[in-house]
């Protein structure tokens, strides 16, 4: 693997319509291995639309995806799983009724890994859910629902994961702590895309930041910039202000 | 390999012998015939949580394609049942666009489709190949014995794909897809392809079901092998004892159709009343099925 | 012979959509599948019998009888079945179960008090009151009842017509309940999102015992044509019933009760249609035609699109 | 020679000999189903009833008179509700035989409840008194285990039917014949028939209408409003009874006069109808002459007179209706009763003896026992009548085959 952050998404000019209403607007980034990019913007603006159709459970409706060149836009979901895609959902959506070991030995079993993903054991070790193993996730809080959906899509050895607003509901503590996990995520040369709504554990944890605005991207770059740029003052500030 | 030698084996064992101790055969047959129809119901229920209503569709298309591979190709009873099994895959594949519906939706449009194929076999259009509404014969092929020893033998079968699905990260993947297909397919699931291969698992036995079902009866009425009776016990039995289970079926079958049995010989004149009232009872107080006496104290049940 | 297949496709029809509206009610609310529906319509087939016979009255007075009759019914046995039916794990799937453990149950009783022949009234007997009350404010023959009435020339059972008339009648009743009163406000409120009803505090329990109720009442009221509509009924009519309605509601779109209008005058227009010219395929038509119907457009004829898993 | 006059001989010792030495059993077991709920409830209980009736009326009397033992035996009725449900009606008839070990087994009512006790009655070596169940795929020349007891096979039943619009209808100007029928065994083998019999007599008659609608049928406006259109001079309509019900029904309330109109319930169970469609729906309907009306001479049992008092006095509440099932289901029980009163034995070959040796012997209030070589009931046509309304009251008139005390048809109905 070359030094250097080579380009593994590629998003150009991505459309998304639910009837008349255009989700995605023409929605163009890119994301590097090994980096953290944030996922920002309003209410709305199409962040969590951009998960869904990149991770496949949407198809899009114009414009291109590609994943090392490859185009993937409007392959189903769990192929591109296969290619080394995985998300979870802002609503952690485990199998209820499976015991947290069977969950994972679901994604280990059928996300058929490049390299060999770590074991259960240590994934449940790692994401502090070994206490709980044998328990139905239906039993779990939402903190752990929220590590297992994590678990699920790692066990897959994901090289691109996307991370729909994990961090919503942790308490300061988890929050360091899942900072610090992403962190070393990434330091194994997965691209990682966040999107989340606290601005802090944004700035904690991303390289760069994508500003999304009624389906397409207005600013790209570091955080610490994009607050300073009248456009992104006017979406946010202007939006809550409209509210 | 535990269950099979723990539940199975034995299951098959006891149903191989008592024939000689007990007299009813077709009591014991139709036993048999019950425990694959709630396995059945268990393999496309329990582990996927499509809910077959029309489940006798496949039964009674069995029963025919039985019947038709011996009328019309003077074929042996037992390549009819294997015909029989292939019969009910094939109606499973035509209907498995049913698979995009989801809970009560599909359960009506699949007791809609068993509904359709009932009409379509019993339609006096097609006598030359159907006999219609006027019913087959089958004396020829007529052999009680080796009817029930190919009802045990379909019975293993069933079993035996019950127990790969519960032992199985192809039965944990099905159940993963039960509980949420989005989340399933996120790790890295097939789900339709799943959902297909569950269904036709599940029609295969229920086709082989009925070749054997008509290999012991023999003489018969489509409204005989398509009476909705077959899919309603099926999926209360399935019910009563506990789906995504091993046992919870066969509990099921041997506690209800017992029951059911028991009130049939002596008090036949409340049997429906009392029939009825059971059920009910059952569903308002053990909603989670028999098995679930034991999960709620902890206990896992194979 | 299409005029005429039209026309009684759209009277039967009608009737049809009384039929499936109140299972739709039900299932629209509470997400509970009737397979007791059917038995209702039976029960208040019986109703019907009872108010003929023991009374000598009027089949119509029967309408508002089975109505108030089977509300009440229906307000009692939710009470007792609903509230634990709901606290399962799956309470959809069970409740077929449950209620076809109630059908067979009704079935039994009825067998017990009325034997299993087939039952019904005489067709003059629908609408006597209005041939008593014309006979007595405008004179004229008594005897003249019960016959045909005409449309475009050609000849249609009366109690068709009334039938259909009480239908449209009985979805008007629905339309204001659901569109005109605070409790039918709510009442759809809980149709398109329990969860949320639930969240903001709204009585959902007391909303499913109304809707259950008038479910009820209204297959009640659906009855008390079958003997018309039907020629005659069994203590075992109910289940075919139940099958119909399943294939109305769900051509109109299951939880959607106005939907079912629809899905009635459809499905009665198909039935005749086929019945004309395929006749011997005229049981098939509602299976193929729900399973079209649910496979290209899954939500019913007017339905959102929300239920493609 | 010899050697065969000895086999013979030791043959008939060992049939005869355990009939002499052989204890008297304390009870005749007869065995049966009935259906008192589902699909086949109406056709089943009427039938059941009828058998029920004649048990206690032998068992009043101190038991049924059996010549393998030369002595009344009380009767004793083991009946099981089979709910119509076929796989329970398979395993109840398996219990008859093999755990009650009944010595006579009786079948439920119709096609459909019957078929499964076909092949088990064969297996077991049970003789079936198959009481209606007139489907053809039941018997068979290799079958000795099974005989029809009442209704006449389909193939030949509705043959007085079509003689009469062969034979007459030319001359009454009937030239178009509609056929309208219940695509189901039973129905739909009559329907055959008669189009086969028209077609073969080569009689200036026009099949103009010819058409099978689904058993569930109950609503009929629109065939009427097509039968109509084609001017038939005759409607030939061959349903069960909900089906006749609805038919009848649909005709007054649309108020269509077809000349000639034939029903096959109006006859059978004409209570049963006059209860749902009318006296004034059934006047001038053509239909089967039942054995009700027909006041057939009886050389055994109760005359059709006695039988109806008796019914009435048994089941006063008026839940089963008196009809042609329920005389079905007490024709069975003479059967069983006269063949009791001649078996030299209860083996069951020796009970398929005496059944067919009944044939065309046995005259009972359903007209004379006749059975073909393969146990099909062929014993009494029952003749084409007409229903006058007379008072108020049904009245049967005989129309076709011509003899002594028939009438001429009101043709075209007024």
């Amino acid at each position: 693997m070359s030094l250097s952050l080579t380009s593994l998404l590629h998003v150009t000019g991505l459309v998304k319509r639910f009837g008349g209403f255009h989700a995605l607007d023409g929605l163009s980034f890119h994301a590097a291995a090994g980096e953290i990019l944030g996922l920002v913007g309003p209410n709305g603006s199409g962040k969590t639309t951009s998960i869904n159709v990149i991770s496949g459970l949407y198809a899009p409706d114009g414009g291109n995806v590609t994943l090392d060149g490859v185009s993937i836009g409007g392959i189903a979901s769990h192929k591109l799983v296969h290619l080394g895609v995985n998300r979870t959902f802002q609503i952690p959506k485990p199998f209820l009724s499976l015991t947290v070991r069977e969950n994972i030995a679901v994604a280990l079993a059928y996300g058929r890994a490049q390299v060999a993903p770590p074991t259960a054991e240590a994934l449940m070790d790692e994401y502090r859910l070994t206490e709980v193993a044998d328990r139905p996730a239906s039993e779990l809080n939402n903190a752990q629902q929220k590590m297992l959906d994590l678990v699920r899509a790692l066990a897959t050895r994901p090289r691109l994961l996307l991370l729909d607003e994990l961090a919503a509901g942790l308490n300061p503590t988890e929050l360091d702590w899942i900072s610090a996990r992403i962190k070393a995520l990434a330091q194994t040369g997965m691209a990682i895309i966040v999107v989340e709504h606290l601005m802090g554990f944004i700035e904690q944890i991303t390289d760069r930041v994508i500003v999304m605005n009624a389906g397409k991207e207005i600013f790209e770059g570091k955080l610490a910039v994009a607050v300073k740029v009248p456009q992104v003052i006017e979406v946010f500030l202007g939006g809550e202000h409209a509210a | 390999m535990r269950h099979l030698l723990l539940i199975v084996l034995p299951l098959l064992v006891i149903f191989a012998l008592l024939p000689g101790v007990y007299q009813n055969h077709l009591l014991l047959f139709n036993f048999v015939i019950f425990l694959v129809l709630a396995q059945g119901v268990n393999i496309i229920y329990g582990f996927t949580g499509y809910l077959p209503f029309g489940y006798v569709g496949f039964f009674g298309a069995g029963a025919y394609g039985f019947a038709i591979t011996v009328m019309h190709y003077h074929a042996s009873a037992p390549m009819a049942v294997l015909v029989a099994g292939a019969v009910g895959v094939a109606l499973g594949l035509f209907l498995s666009p049913l698979l995009r519906l989801s809970g009560a939706y599909f359960a009506i449009a699949n007791m809609a489709a068993a509904l359709a194929v009932l009409h379509f076999v019993a339609n006096p259009a097609l006598e030359d190949i159907t006999r219609g509404p006027y019913g087959v014969s089958l004396t020829g092929t007529f052999n009680p014995t080796l009817a029930y020893a190919a009802a045990l033998i379909v019975l293993a079968l069933t079993m035996g794909i019950v127990v790969f699905l519960k032992n199985s990260s192809f039965g944990l993947a099905l159940q993963a897809v039960r509980e949420d297909p989005v989340s399933a397919s996120m790790a890295g699931v097939n789900v339709v392809r799943m959902r297909v291969i569950a269904w036709l698992a599940s029609a295969l036995v229920a086709g082989l079901a009925g070749g054997v079902y008509a290999w012991y009866v023999s003489v018969f009425f489509p409204d005989n092998v398509f009476s909705s009776d077959f899919s309603i016990f099926a999926i209360v039995f399935a019910l009563f004892g506990g789906v995504a289970t091993i046992t919870g079926p066969i509990i099921g079958v041997v506690a209800l159709y017992g029951v059911y049995n028991l009130i049939g010989f002596t008090t036949p004149q409340y049997f429906q009343l009392i029939y009825g009232l059971l059920i009910m009872v059952l569903v308002l107080f053990l909603p989670a099925g028999l098995v679930s006496l034991a999960t709620r104290r902890g206990w896992r049940v194979p | 012979m299409l005029v005429y297949a039209l026309v009684a496709g759209v009277l039967f029809g009608l009737y049809f959509s009384l039929v499936g509206i109140g299972l739709n009610l039900v299932f629209g609310v509470m997400r509970i599948v009737n397979l007791a529906h059917g038995d209702f319509l039976m029960l208040g087939a019986f109703v019907a019998f009872g108010v003929v016979t023991l009374a000598g009255l009027d089949p119509l007075l029967a309408v508002p009888v089975a109505f108030v009759v089977f509300v009440l019914v229906g307000v009692a046995l939710y009470k007792i079945l609903v509230p634990r039916l709901q606290g399962s794990l799956n309470p959809e799937m069970l409740s077929i179960i449950l209620f076809f453990g109630l059908s067979q149950v009704i079935q039994a009783i009825t067998t017990i008090f009325f034997g299993t022949s087939e039952r019904s009234i005489p067709s003059s007997a629908l609408g006597s009151i209005f041939t008593t009350a014309r006979v007595k404010l405008f004179g004229g023959n008594a005897d003249d009842t019960g016959g045909p009435i005409e449309f475009f020339g050609q000849s249609f059972p009366a109690s068709w017509v009334t039938a259909a008339a009480t239908s449209l009648v009985a979805i008007a009743f629905v339309y204001l309940y659901l569109y005109r009163t605070r409790l039918g406000t709510l009442t759809r409120a809980v149709m398109s999102r329990r969860d949320e009803a639930l969240a903001t505090g709204i009585d959902v329990d007391r909303i499913s015992a109304a809707a259950f109720g008038i479910g009820l009442g209204l297959a009640a009221v659906a009855g008390v044509f079958a003997p018309f509509m039907f020629g005659s009924v069994t203590p075992a009519f109910g289940a075919d019933a139940t099958v119909t309605s399943f294939a109305v509601v769900v051509l109109g779109s299951l939880g959607n009760p106005l939907g079912t209008a629809l899905g009635g005058v459809v499905y009665g227009i198909c039935y005749m249609l086929v019945q004309t010219y395929l006749s011997s395929w005229a049981d098939l038509l509602p299976y193929v035609l729900l399973i079209f119907i649910l496979l290209l457009r899954p939500s019913g004829l007017l339905g959102r699109q929300v239920r493609v898993a | 020679m010899l050697g065969r006059t000895i086999a013979a001989f030791t043959l008939g010792m060992t049939v005869a000999l355990p009939a002499i030495a052989a204890d008297a059993p304390t009870e005749i077991k007869i065995g049966t189903l009935y259906a008192s709920s589902g699909r086949y409830a109406s056709i089943s209980m009427p039938v059941h009833s009828g058998l029920k009736l004649w048990i206690e009326q032998k068992n009043a009397e101190g038991g049924v008179y059996v010549k393998a033992f030369d002595k009344k035996i009380p009767i004793k009725l083991v009946a099981y509700d089979d709910q119509s449900n076929t796989a329970t009606a398979s395993s109840l008839y398996n219990q008859l035989i093999t755990q009650d070990k009944v010595d006579i087994l009786v079948a439920d009512s119709g096609s459909v409840l019957t078929a499964p006790a076909v092949a088990i009655a064969r297996d077991h070596k049970m003789f079936l008194f198959n009481q209606t169940g007139t489907g053809a795929s039941f018997f068979s020349k290799d079958n000795p285990y099974i005989a029809l007891m009442a209704d006449p096979v389909s193939t030949i039943w509705p043959k007085p039917i079509a003689d009469f619009l062969i034979h007459d209808g030319p001359a009454l100007g009937i030239k178009k014949v509609a056929i309208l029928y219940s695509t189901n065994e039973f129905t739909g083998t009559q329907a055959t028939a008669v189009r086969k019999f028209i077609k073969d007599s080569g009689a200036p008659l026009e099949i103009v209408y010819d058409q099978g609608i689904p058993t569930e049928t109950t609503n009929y406006t629109v065939m009427i409003n097509n039968i109509r259109k084609t001017q038939p001079d005759a409607v030939i309509h061959l349903g069960y009874a909900p089906n006749d019900i609805a038919l009848l029904r649909n005709i007054g309330e649309v108020g269509v006069k077809f000349k000639m109109l034939f029903s096959i319930y109006a006859g059978l169970e004409t209570e049963l109808l006059e209860k749902n469609v009318g006296a004034k729906g059934l006047e001038h309907v053509f239909t089967y002459v039942p054995p009700t009306d027909l006041d057939y001479p009886v050389n055994f049992g109760m005359t059709m007179a006695q039988y109806r008092a008796a019914w009435n006095k048994t089941y006063p509440d008026g839940k089963v209706e008196f009809g042609f099932n329920a005389v079905a289901g007490y024709t069975t029980a003479l059967v069983i009763e006269k063949s009791l009163s001649v078996a030299t034995s209860l083996d069951q070959l020796e009970l398929h003896r005496a059944v067919f040796s009944l044939s065309g012997e046995l005259k009972t209030l359903d007209g004379t026992f006749g059975l073909d070589e393969m146990g099909g009931q062929i014993g009494e046509l029952t003749p084409l009548g007409q229903i006058a309304l007379k008072d108020g009251h049904l009245k049967f008139v005989e129309i076709y085959p011509h003899d002594a005390n028939n009438s001429k048809p009101v043709y075209p109905r007024p």
